[in-house]
């Protein structure tokens, strides 16, 4: 064991600071540090100038165009990333479709999507939720009937993250209803433009166009676009929930978040004195700091592990578990350093181009509607409460 | 002892509660927040016609209740109904103080506060306070026979619609002493008082307002110089009854949507209700629910007990209002899931309410501190 | 609502108060006030005074020589005798049988059983738990087969406490395996004398007896000793589970436990100053302080409410939940002011007679085995899984 | 970065894993704690020919290892065993001290100490100095050549059974200054050392110690005279990551011992395993556990760092292990029922051990606000 970075680590860290000073542009950082909303556009640049690198891929295999990072590189580049006010990619092609298709695609579609996904050609959203299939996704009901050389498929899926700049979606849709619910779910690769399709958007709590619902409606899709075998679908999701390990635990981020709320803790004023001085607020802060340096260890400890397949499941569930935990925690303490000031909430104010006087400290705007936003990520991708089944499942065998 | 609700308390309560089923669905209240008030003038009036204003005032002020278990009573109704009118900065607040503080004359206009056809609110905390009530840099300077004030006010709730301010400002003393704060009744239009309105995320109005120069005549002044600190603290004790009132009001919907969820929601084939996990879990909130209602039920029944008490009661049911209100709304979305966190569904709309009143005169940590520091008071 | 005490009650706390003073020996509460373990002549002394004086049975109705005391009456004699360190008065006889032979029992067992109660004659202990059946109570085993006018018991009970000292035994017994496992109960009331009956001492985790197993082998029971009906005990265990509410909270004895902690709390010094004074000790001792206050109120909401049996099964779970979980915050912040004066533990400096000089402060040494002794009590008399288990079931109809 | 054991430290730990599996059944050693001296002499001289405490000292010192990761691999193990061998206090206490301010001529007893023939103890902690390191009133008072020492010390491990004792007392300074406080090597049966053994609830020993006039030669002095402070630091920071890879060990013994009893235990017909609330509880142990491992990690990890970063690692490993040690006890008795309580079925005395561990040293609360104190250094 060394906690130490080896001279090499050092060295990489020195590259992808320099390339992030260079490369990343501070219109798009700027936005990120102040929790402004970033554009379409902003997202696609980064994406862009990420793939010009060839670092946008960090944890495919070479082959596919990836890093080849090992596990520290890649939290080297995710704390770099991070702190630099780096978008985060968004993961739908990168980390969820790609390692299906290079599991389970046929050549055809790894020669001709995975390509597609680094230079920005698609844009995939996820198919994956449907209003009466949540967490217990078996249930799904959206149909896809064989005809010939083309699926027919009839249906709703919903909390379609971003679907509304997605020209492809990744669905897994009912090919059957014998056996057990799990059987009888294939996973299709779909164009949003097939006619039939239409993407309707949800307004979350905070009144923000972030999730949408996809409506099927007959919609025709080639049966090349079938992922491996009929009614195999449940395997490759399952494979991908439970395998999927880089970066669950989001510890760049919190990181970053946690050096976010500390810089808030210093300018709040309390009686005259900064907050961060406050024995309470400082002992809270602690523990959360603590908290996610025992979990960055972790997620290094799971990630460099050689027997990590065997443990994959219960312990990236655990990361979840703990990585969506302490950014609640922390978006908690963040909303509550801030006061009063918590309660203003224009939201123009986290548009581009508004340039009105702030309504209390400049870093408030954002404060109260990211922690109720980010309620959201003990739900989604399989509910904590999912998670924690997986673990007790896992580790008593019952 | 007497653990149960008077014959009119009972009534009130079920007046508000069958008016508020009747008349205020959560889609009018969500256009009435999303208007230029805040909330719906017509509404209002329909409020102070039921008599709803006058119940928060003593009838020596006007009013035909005002004590601490007509607050309670009619801001659990007004919580279930996530009510956005401005009782707690007209009558509570403004009123509160202008009753206190007021002389003969400057009382005359709680006839129309209670009337509904006047809006008060309170401009007292600042830009760098917190939520230290002694805290005011505000000053009032005398010049002649009126005064000369000076200053920021921040995040006053429903100062933008507000007729009159109540604004506090430093006559003496250090930023932080608790005496040489004065108070003044200030018309909105006065010449350099400047009101920035803003909505806030549960639903609310609030504003920033700058007060350049702003020249009062001598009979703007309520009460004593300097001497308006205990009125102000009296009124958020009023103010803090009704929020965690409110609080509870709010979890009630919570705790029975959630239930209703719970029943009614299937997953893997059985309500989700039946998940153990899940269950348990809501034990947890229902059992909290009603230390909440507790601690609410002290504040209310102490509000005239003497400071150190009424104030620990105070703190005690904020800090406690603070930790369950943020439980309830955190479990009641996460046992929902997503659906909660949608705008349409309405829960979301209880739980940001719920959250926000945390930041409204102190959160958990600040009146547990508070409490502590009462306790060494009282001992 | 009035939360301020009438005249009356004012007048009532004053007799409560003189009668301790005068009647409660300085003896038995020094070694209630130090933590010190009582004898069984110390619990019958007490026991017998407060019978002479009619205040033994305080939840009893007066035609069985009940006090007739309303909800804050009760309360208020609760608080002064445990602030005076008064015995906890042994529950098994007063609160829990006998409000079975009350509502259940026949003319002969209520005229028998009940004085007996009152004047000491009969210890009663209690047999419900099982080595197979704790919170699952109705999976017992323990068997009674009828024959002419009596039954034969065989079988084990166990947790019974006091044991050791009790002449009598209520019992949960089996008298038939038809339908479900919750019929076919019987309730029983049992000789210790009896042939057959062995007491096995169980030695808890920080050394000492208090809970007892006990064995049944061919003991004849007289039929007159059954309560009600045969096969409807369930029901009359189940009477006394969500209907004894009678400080089931124990609010006087958490207010004491809250005293005592003040004062460690005020003699303990951290760097020369009191421990009570540090900010995170002071604001955890006041989250108990707030809690407990707030559960006196419902405690008395519940007592009061003329609706209350309606209430009485999930309100009375709260109140057992948030009881035993302030008790528990108590013993745990208790043990945690004592620093490492927590560790010693001379089990003998509890015993009657232990003069030697004590080991760190005086107060220390009881601490540590009180809060690891009162881990039970979230275990017993239903565990808080149970009570949730029954709080959602009422309130959810599910 | 690396997080692979070195061949070494896998096969120590096998080897301790495997001896005390074959040799160190929970009978012996609540007999041994029962003992005269709370451990097993026999068992300890066993250890010692293991190598097991010259594992604890580096090479120069005339061990083998005494890297923070021996150390944590070490103790993993001997929490497992519930071992009450004297490790902490003559290994990584009084060694500690002795090896880092001995001369050649001290240090020689460390062969002795490796060898388990000789015993040492670490007499630091007062009766007022709660966890606060540099608080030392014990007076060391120049008397010619030597010295002469007064005062009281508490809690002393193992102080009961130790040849020599290392002790600490006030040369200079003021009741909390870190300058100022000396070491010195005390044979145990010296003159005016008066030492009260007793046992502790987790079946440890411990003693108080009256220092009554005690006359030293100059010999006894280690190190420099008031200068011993950042050696008993260290000496402290050793035996946290000791406890705190101990408290790793007794977790997982709670922890399968709970999923085992949940596997075969059934209620209501079933398993309680299959209960989800059970279920979702033990996931959260099963996670905590997993953090206070890399806490663990962290803080052997980062021994040899800077005094701020050190200390930084210990206070937050420290300050999990408390945290989570206490939920891991309290979990394992409450799933367990009844049966955790007593004294027969084991479970209880790896609970006793968890929570008293959050005694020695600092509990959570103290460690952090330390972490917050070298925060602010480091900052």
């Amino acid at each position: 064991m060394d906690l130490n970075y080896t001279e090499e680590e050092l060295a990489f860290r020195d590259e992808v600071r320099a390339f992030l000073k260079s490369e990343l542009p501070t219109s798009i950082s700027d936005k990120v540090k102040t929790g402004k909303r970033l554009t379409k556009e902003d997202m696609d640049t980064w994406h862009a100038i990420l793939n010009r690198r060839g670092w946008l891929a960090e944890s495919w295999p070479v082959e596919h165009g990836g890093t080849g990072w090992n596990a520290v590189q890649q939290q080297i580049f995710d704390d770099e990333t991070c702190a630099a006010g780096a978008p985060r990619i968004v993961p739908f092609g990168l980390k969820m479709l790609a390692p299906v298709l290079m599991k389970y695609g046929s050549q055809e579609q790894k020669d001709y999507y995975l390509p597609r996904i680094l230079d920005g050609s698609d844009w995939w959203c996820q198919g994956y939720s449907e209003p009466g299939a949540g967490s217990d996704l078996a249930s799904l009901k959206t149909k896809a009937v064989r005809g010939g050389d083309h699926y027919i498929v009839n249906g709703q899926k919903t909390w379609t993250t971003l679907g509304q700049y997605a020209n492809k979606i990744f669905c897994l849709v009912r090919t059957s209803t014998e056996g057990k619910p799990q059987q009888g779910i294939s996973f299709l690769l779909i164009d949003m433009d097939t006619p039939g399709i239409t993407v309707r958007p949800i307004i979350l709590l905070e009144g923000t166009h972030e999730v949408n619902e996809v409506f099927f409606d007959d919609v025709k899709v080639p049966v090349e676009n079938l992922v491996g075998e009929e009614n195999m679908g449940w395997t490759y999701a399952k494979y991908l929930l439970t395998h999927e390990r880089t970066n669950i635990a989001n510890v760049g981020a919190n990181k970053v978040s946690l050096a976010h709320l500390k810089h808030i803790g210093r300018q709040q004023k309390v009686r005259g004195r900064p907050l961060i001085e406050d024995p309470v607020f400082s002992a809270r802060l602690a523990q959360i700091e603590m908290e996610l340096d025992a979990m960055a260890t972790t997620n290094l400890r799971l990630l460099s592990s050689p027997d990590s397949v065997a443990n994959a499941g219960p312990m990236s569930s655990m990361l979840k578990i703990k990585g969506t935990e302490i950014r609640q925690a922390l978006n908690d303490l963040t909303r509550r350093a801030l006061g009063p000031y918590a309660m203003p909430f224009v939201s123009e104010a986290l548009d581009t181009g508004y340039n009105e006087e702030p309504i209390g400290p400049g870093y408030a705007a954002p404060v109260s509607q990211e922690y109720f936003n980010n309620r959201k990520i003990t739900i989604y991708g399989g509910s904590n409460e999912i998670q924690r089944g997986i673990i007790t499942k896992m580790m008593m065998g019952l | 002892m007497d653990f149960t609700h008077t014959e009119d308390r009972t009534m009130l309560k079920d007046m508000v509660a069958r008016f508020i089923a009747d008349n205020y669905p959560l889609e009018d209240r969500n256009k009435a927040a999303e208007g230029s008030d805040g909330f719906s003038r017509d509404m209002w009036a329909r409020f102070a016609e039921l008599g709803l204003i006058g119940a928060l005032f003593s009838e020596e002020d006007g009013g035909f209740g005002g004590a601490g278990f007509d607050i309670n009573v009619l801001f659990e109704e007004l919580g279930r109904g996530l009510v956005v009118e401005p009782f707690i900065a007209s009558a509570l607040l403004g009123g509160s103080v202008l009753a206190q503080l007021g002389n003969d004359d400057q009382k005359a206009l709680i006839t129309d506060v209670v009337a509904g056809s006047t809006l008060l609110a309170l401009a007292h905390g600042e830009p760098d306070s917190y939520y230290d009530l002694a805290h005011v840099e505000t000053t009032a300077m005398s010049d002649g026979d009126g005064f000369v004030l000076n200053g920021r006010k921040a995040v006053v709730l429903n100062g933008d619609s507000a007729d009159y301010l109540v604004v506090t400002a430093r006559a003496a003393g250090g930023t932080w002493d608790e005496d040489g704060i004065s108070a003044f009744l200030v018309p909105a239009g006065t010449g350099g008082v400047e009101i920035r309105g803003y909505p806030t995320i549960d639903g609310q109005h609030a504003a920033e307002i700058v007060l350049d120069n702003v020249r009062l005549d001598a009979s703007a002044l309520l009460g004593e110089s300097g001497k308006a600190y205990p009125a102000v603290e009296m009124a958020v004790a009023r103010a803090n009854v009704a929020l965690v009132s409110e609080a509870i009001g709010l979890m009630e919907v919570c705790r029975d949507m959630t239930l209703e969820y719970l029943r009614t929601r299937k997953q893997f084939g059985v309500p989700i209700g039946k998940f153990q996990a899940l269950q348990h879990r809501m034990a947890t909130v229902l059992t909290e629910i009603e230390q909440a209602r507790s601690a609410a039920i002290n504040a209310a029944g102490r509000l005239d007990l003497p400071r150190a008490e009424r104030e620990k009661a105070i703190s005690s049911a904020k800090a406690l209002a603070g930790r369950i209100g943020r439980l309830v709304s955190e479990e009641a979305i996460q046992m929902h899931g997503g659906i909660a966190m949608t705008w349409e569904y309405g829960l979301a709309h209880y739980a940001k309410r719920l959250i926000m009143i945390d930041h409204q005169f102190g959160d958990v940590d600040y009146h547990t501190a508070r409490f502590v520091e009462f306790s060494r008071q009282a001992a």
